[in-house]
Order: C-alpha cells, then structure tokens, then sequence
C-alpha cells in the first residue's frame, strides 16, 4: 500500500524534526486504516495541543485541531452526535495524561467508542523540552536541569483502573506490532487506548544522551518486552509491550441510544 | 524490487539504513537516504514501515527472466 | 395585590403550598404572581421561606419587605421572620409549635395546622382561601388535582383548612389588593 | 388555546431552548443554573437527542462545540466559576466560528462567591473573558417570557453568524417563579444554519465569508473533508501566520457582530417619550427600575427606563440617543458599574450619568434608587 494516499500532500514534507517517532505512528496508522478499509470520509480526527497534534494537520480525513488537553472532550461530543463516525484522537504524553488527565480517566470510564493514541516521548516537544507526567524520575529536562524527581504514571495502569476496555503499549521500533495494535483499537467498540512509546531525538534524546533516533529506537527494542514472554519473566525490569486490556463491556453510544429508546416510550413531560 | 524514496519529504533520519536487515540503503550524514543496494532488498517493508517522513515505498516488481 | 410569606423547616412543604397557591392564581384564574423561595444551608430541616405576590398586573419587583399575610409553621420562622410582617398585618400559625409574643403588632390567627400531618401545608392553604380573598378555594382544587390527581388526602387536608376558619367563627378579613 | 406555565426562570430558558431546536446539551451541574441540566436530562433522551454530563465546565463546552459543528443546535448552561472554565473553548468557538449557546446563571462572585444570592458581576466577563481581540453577542433578560424570547434569539443569532452567544441572567430569575406564555409553534421564527451549496467532491471553503458576513457550513463529518482550528486560519481552515490572512480574519470575526448594532441590539422602553430622568437597567434589577418609574409617574415625576436586553455588542446608538434627551441617567444594576462604565463611555455628557447600585448579594430596591435621585436632586438622604 501507499500510505501517501491518505495524506494531504501539500503539507509534506511534514514539520516533526527529522527521526520524530510520530511521523512512525502516522505511517503505522494510515496502514491500519488501510488494512481496516475505512474510507477517508468515516474518520474523524481530533488532535489537541503539541507536536502530537500536528497529524491532524497532514491525514485527509475530517480533521480538527483543538485545545491542549481537550481533544478527548471535543471527540467525545461528535461521536455522540454522530456515532456512526470513526474518532480517532492521537495526543502527546502531557497533552493525554497532564492538562488532559480529567478527561483522560473519564473518557476511559464512560467507554464512549473512541481510539486514543498517546504519542509518549516522555517529554514536552514543542515547548522546548520541559518533563511531562510520564518522563519519570531520574529524566533531564529544561524544567528539571539536576533530573526531575516527579514520578511518572504507568499510562496502561491508569486506563484499565479508569475502564477503558482495550489498552495497549508498543514503541516506535515495533512497528507491525503497532499497526496490529492500532487495528484492534479502531475495531473494538468503546474507548481504546493505545500508548507508543515515541523518540524524541531532539529533546529528549539530547537532554539524556540517548544518541540519536536510530540508537532511541534500539533503546525501544532493548529496554521493553513482550507480555507474557520469558525476556519479561526473566528481566522484570524490562518495561512491558502488548496488549493489558481487550474486554467488552457496554459502550456508552449504545448505552445512550438504549436510554433514548426506552424514554420514547414514555408520556411526553413538557 | 523497486525501492522508491521520496527524496523531498525524506529528512535524513538514518532510521530506515540502521534497521534494513539486508543493508540495501544507506544514509550518508546529510544526504538523503538512498537505495545503494536494491539487489540486496528482500522486500521486507521494515524501512517503509519504520520511516517517520513516509518517505519509502517498496514495489515488489515480478521480473521475468 | 397581595403580598405573603410562608415559613417553616425543611420537610414541611411551604414551598409547594406558596407555588400551588401562586399556579392557582396564575393558570387557574388568569392573574399574575411570582413565587420566590430561600433555604438554609441544611438541604432538610432547614429554615425555609417562601414570598408569594398575587396581583392583577404584572409583578415587577418581587421581594417582600413587609407582607400582608405571614404564615409561620415553625418556631424558629417566627424569631427570623416576624419582622417582614406589615405592622397589624395578619400571623397565622400553628397554635402549638409557634409561640407569639405580646409585642407582635399582629393580627393573630392560631391555628391546629400541624395536626394534619403531612397534609398541614394543604390545610393552611384552605386556611388562606377561606380567610382572604387571595384565590378561590375552587381554583386550588383544580390545581391540587392537577398535581396530585384523585388524591383525596389532599383534598380532605384543603377541606379542613376551610373549615377550620368557619369552626373558630372567624369571619373573611379584607387584605391586600 | 394558550400555553400558559407558572415555572421557574430556568425551566423557562429551557423550554425556549427546546423550542428553538436545541438537540444537544452537555453540561456540569452548578448552582444556579442546574435545574437546566436537570430537566433537559429528562426532555432530550425521549426525543432521540443528546444530554450528556461531562466531567466539568471545560469538557462540556469542547463536546458542545464538537456536537455543533456535526450539525447540531447546540447548548451548555453554567454559573460564575464554571463559565471561568469555559473561557478557553469559548475563545475556540470564536476563532473557529461555531454556533453554540452558552447560559451563564450569574451568581455573586469573585471565585465560589455568593452561590444562591443575585448579581450581576459577569458583564465584563461575558465580554472580555476571552483572551485576545474578538468580538461576542451577550443578550440578558428580566422576565420569564423575555428570557424564553431571548433564548430562543441566542440560537437564531449563533446560527446567523456562526458564533457563540452568551446568555447571561441573574439567580433572581433563574429561581423565581412566574407566568410564562409559550408561543405557539412558529410564533417566534426559528434560524436554520445555512448550508453550503458545493457539492460532494468540489474544493469547498468553510472559512470564506460571503458578503454579508455568513458563512455556509457543511456538517463536520460529512460531504466534505476540512479542517478545524483554534489557529489563524485560512479559507479552508488550515493555519496560516501570513499577515494579510491574520489581519482578514480578525477583522471579519470583529466585524461580523460589531458592525451589526442595528440587527443585534435588543432594548426596551418604558415611559420614555417625555422622560427628564431616565433609568437603564437589565436583567432581574430592570425589574426594580420599571417599579420605580411607575411608582415616580403616579407622583408625576417624568422618569423612563430604557431595559437592555443585547448587553454585548454595547448598544451604544441607542443608548447615546436615549441619554442625550434627558437630565440625568442613572444606570442601575447589582455589581460596582459594568454596564454604567459603558454608558458613560458613550454618553455625551458623562458627568450627569450615575450608578444606582447593590453589591451585597441583596436585591436592589426601590429605595435603593430612589436615595441615589435624592443625592442627584442635592436633597439628601434620609437614611
């Protein structure tokens, strides 16, 4: 397939730095939505604030770019008007877990039928390279110059406490892996998370001396393991790839629409 | 095979050289990446799939000898 | 026009009977009201307070500062709103719960309201139709129906208000308008 | 025969919701505005629309705006500290030009404030609570049937011109009761969004404001693929620094309501032909002011009012012209002078306009009035 043929060509080349992990996602995304045979017209996505929320700038589907934090809550209002459309809403690390935490945890509970993608690089991008809630302890950062003491949330454990019913962790380096993983979330009904460990070689990666984005991406491949796998049993320092939750539960769509069948039933109030 | 690189939208990275098991292309430090080797290409798709510019496409062209 | 206000504690419905009042005089006979309410902090057993201005015209200014008619179900409406009373202006309460002293400048009617139970606001609104001339006695019923449907608890409680004030031969006072 | 309820304001701003169309409503509760929410909760699921609760203030304008813009009348009701959450998408729908209502139950404030006690502190809220240059239409109301009239015209007017409109009243009339007629079906004309006429598949423009200022929209999600954004954008939604693209849409967002006085400021005038001293006042304390006007003519006094029903874009003609007949104004509202600052503003001779004002969580009186025209006349006060 040509991913090329989902993107709106007169923005490319697109604006991450050169190595970016997110261009990776867009690639894994648009042949996941390939393979899905979704049509460009089905696809809604809303992006919020950040280096993240460029994507929404480069697909040809209907797109919006919103506010730092709210895309989950702007997404939230369109599927509930129109619940035949596939939201998609790819965010950055801070803009998923810090100003959008709220929204985050109670869009996860609601399990309204929406993919959310957490591009985390561990860092914010485009403000320069300041710590995000998942950088963890130990990370430089412009705003943690001596190593941030700030622990990190584990974003897969935050969606399962909070009800999403599909949560999965890959990297950038795992790439069919990813487009697997962003196929499972698109087709399973109700809120999906997929987090993607994403490089950041040009704040990040220069802040902690991680090398450049081909050396990030060994990182990737070196410091996580599968669920399940010996690796991960035998090094449980290794951080955990694969997929933590792939459980139905009712959507809040059909949920709603129940709710409205049933109220028709009754005498009108006023 | 056919490996095309968008060469415009190609930003250098070296992603797709690190990783291409059979090494059919390379990036030279400030140049664009480059099929150096294409009878080496084994049509895996690892390189289009890791480059973050969606810059490469592989054609796996059927040769009639 | 006629200016009233109705007090108790939490849980004893003046609220309901000053909006069922006003709606009688509104939907009922076609005249104007407002009907404006303030609560304790307390979500129940609180003070409560509600201000009801039944007029021919419009109702603009809808605050009470001294009204024609106070009710009080509750001692401690009594000790905070005694002053909103016109001086010689009407103080019905209940003969039991409420003690009123010899300074009130009242026109006093005590009354058994709250022996009927939960139906005590009910019976002060039969208390005020057959006392004033704020709204018919008919219209209330419409309303009381409109609300509660056959529910004769209701109308029975309504019905021993008017009775009430016919039983302590007491005759219809001229307020307001 | 007439529909003639006896309802509290808020059920009253409801029902002219419901009667404008309104299918969409997403909302945090917060005294005093969530009898709104409660009863839209009750009304919209029968009729297969959307009520949802969002987890606060700031969530449930984005969803408002997300319904809005896939095609929905949209609303979200809200009190002082919620309409400060509020603020950040507010400034998105006006950036990005997307219909909605937002009702503003103003309570006493600073922060938590007075939460069941009446003001009217918002004024300068409702206008420069966003940050940046922009424009906004604010419309208030002071009786139930005024404010199921207004309501119903905020959604006519955020569809005109595919803008937010705040609806802004007081705890006073949101918690009182009173007489509302409801009119008949199409007593009150009801503005349907204009569509865009392009077809599936042609370049269409969401961004390019015809002459008259509207722009045609195409239900987001639908035949045609564009972009949103809270960026300068161009005509097809995409960002843009260029100069010339920043400056033309500002001021086509600015123009769009400030040059619109005559079609977007809503007044009233009581006893005003022959008036010597004239009041203006809005919401719940026009009410008051109305009081004092007639209880002043049957002593012969000649004072007027003239009631404010659109506070944003200011009515400056109409209140320029009204000041300019008479010997004195006193502007009368329940916070230190938002509304009196404007009327100074636009007054020929500031000098002779005066605030009659309460600020303590209290309902102005007519005493309260009377004493500021007693210090104005140089006799004094009583008390």
């Amino acid at each position: 397939m040509n991913v090329q043929n989902y993107v709106r060509k007169r923005f490319l080349p697109h604006l991450w730095c050169p190595g970016c992990g997110h261009g990776t996602v867009l690639n894994a995304l648009l042949r996941s939505v390939d393979e899905l045979g979704l049509s460009k017209e089905d696809i809604v996505m809303v992006t919020g604030i950040g280096c993240s929320a460029r994507m929404a700038g480069y697909v040809d589907f209907h797109t919006m770019h919103t506010l730092h934090g709210r895309a989950l809550a702007f997404a939230t209002g369109i599927k509930m008007s129109r619940p035949e459309l596939n939201l998609i809403v790819p965010m950055g690390d801070g803009d998923a877990l810090a100003i959008g935490g709220n929204h985050f945890i109670h869009a996860s509970r609601r399990n309204l039928d929406i993919t959310a993608i957490i591009m985390n690089n561990h860092i914010y991008g485009m403000t320069g390279g300041q710590f995000s809630p998942l950088s963890g302890p130990g990370t430089t950062a412009t705003t943690a110059p001596r190593g941030s003491i700030d622990p990190a949330f584990d974003a897969m454990d935050l969606a399962k406490a909070a009800g999403a019913t599909y949560a999965a962790r890959t990297t950038t380096f795992h790439v069919r892996e990813l487009q697997k993983m962003l196929t499972g979330a698109i087709s399973h009904k109700g809120f999906s998370v997929v987090e993607v460990f994403s490089q950041c070689p040009t704040y990040y990666g220069r802040k902690n001396n991680t090398g450049d984005a081909p050396e990030m991406l060994k990182a990737f491949r070196d410091e996580t393991a599968k669920i399940g796998s010996k690796t991960l049993d035998e090094n449980p320092e290794l951080i955990p790839r694969g997929v933590f939750v792939d459980r139905d539960a009712v959507d809040y769509g059909e949920a709603y629409a129940e709710l409205c069948r049933n109220a028709a039933k009754e005498a009108p109030r006023c | 095979m056919q490996i095309i690189i968008k060469t415009d939208w190609c930003k250098s990275c070296g992603i797709c050289a690190a990783f291409c098991p059979t090494g059919a292309l390379s990036v030279e430090p400030g140049e664009k990446a480059r099929a150096t080797d294409v009878e080496a290409c084994t049509g895996c798709g690892l390189c289009e799939r890791l480059c973050p510019d969606l810059a490469i496409e592989i054609i796996k062209v059927e040769v009639s000898i | 026009m006629l200016k009233l206000i109705f007090t108790g504690v939490g849980g004893q419905g003046i609220i309901t009977a000053g909006i069922i009042l006003a709606e009688a005089a509104v939907l009922e006979e076609g005249r104007y009201a407002t009907q404006s309410q303030s609560y304790g902090a307390e979500a129940r057993g609180g003070l409560t307070r509600t201000d009801i201005i039944i007029s021919n015209r419009e109702v603009l200014y809808p605050k009470i500062e001294q009204a024609h008619i106070l009710a009080i179900l509750h001692q401690r409406g009594y000790t905070a709103h005694t002053g909103t009373l016109r001086p010689g202006g009407v103080l019905i309460f209940d003969e039991e719960a409420v003690n009123v002293d010899d300074k009130t400048d009242a026109r006093r009617i005590p009354m058994p309201i709250l022996e009927n139970g939960r139906g005590a606001n009910i019976t002060l609104l039969g208390i005020l139709c057959a006392l004033t001339a704020a709204v018919d006695p008919e219209a209330v019923r419409k309303i009381l129906h409109r609300r509660y449907g056959e529910d004769s608890a209701n109308y029975e409680a309504f019905d021993r208000g008017l009775s009430l004030v016919s039983e302590r031969g007491l005759s219809p006072l001229l307020v307001g308008f | 025969m007439k529909d003639i309820r006896f309802i509290q304001g808020n059920e009253a701003c409801t029902l002219g919701a419901l009667y404008a169309g309104m299918d969409f409503f997403a909302g945090y509760p917060i005294t005093p505005s969530s009898e709104i929410a409660e009863m839209l909760s009750g009304e919209l699921p029968p009729r297969g629309h959307t009520f949802i609760q969002m987890e606060d203030e700031i969530a449930s304008l984005c969803a408002v705006i997300g319904g809005s813009l896939t095609g929905r009348k949209a609303m979200t009701a809200t009190s002082g500290p919620g309409f400060s959450l509020m603020q950040e998408a507010l400034g998105y729908a006006v950036m990005a030009e997307i219909p909605c209502v937002i009702v503003n139950v103003m309570r006493g404030g600073p922060s938590t404030g007075l939460p069941t006690q009446v003001s009217q502190g918002d004024v300068n809220q409702a206008r420069w609570g966003i940050h940046g240059d922009h424009a906004i239409i604010a419309l208030t109301a002071g009786s139930h049937q005024a404010l199921f009239e207004n309501t119903v015209r905020a959604f006519n007017l955020a569809e005109t011109f595919r803008t937010p409109v705040i609806l802004l009243y007081d705890e006073l009339i949101a918690h009182m009761r009173e007489r509302l007629e409801i009119p008949s079906e199409g007593e009150i004309p009801l503005v349907e969004r204009l569509m865009t006429s392009v077809p599936r598949d042609v370049d269409y423009r969401p961004y390019l404001a015809r002459e008259d200022g509207r722009l045609p929209m195409s239900d987001f999600g639908g035949a045609h693929r564009y972009n949103v954004t809270g960026l300068y954008h161009d005509m097809w939604g995409f960002p843009s620094t260029d100069p010339s693209v920043v400056r033309g849409l500002l001021s086509h967002l600015v123009e769009k309501i400030e040059g619109r006085e005559n079609e977007l400021t809503f007044t009233r005038e009581y006893e005003t032909e022959d008036a010597e001293t004239l009041l203006i006042s809005y919401g719940s304390a026009a009410r008051t002011a109305r009081q004092t006007v007639y209880e002043a003519r049957d002593k012969g006094i000649r004072m007027g009012l003239l009631e404010l029903e659109t506070l944003w874009p200011f009515p400056e003609r109409k209140v320029r012209d009204a000041v300019a007949g008479v010997n004195e104004t006193v502007v009368v509202e329940m916070n230190l002078g938002q509304v009196f600052e404007q009327v100074r503003r636009v007054a020929r001779s500031p000098e002779r306009v005066f605030l009659a004002n309460r600020i303590d969580g209290r309902f102005i009186t007519p005493p309260d009035i009377r004493k500021v025209l007693r210090i104005i006349a140089g006799k004094g006060v009583w008390a």
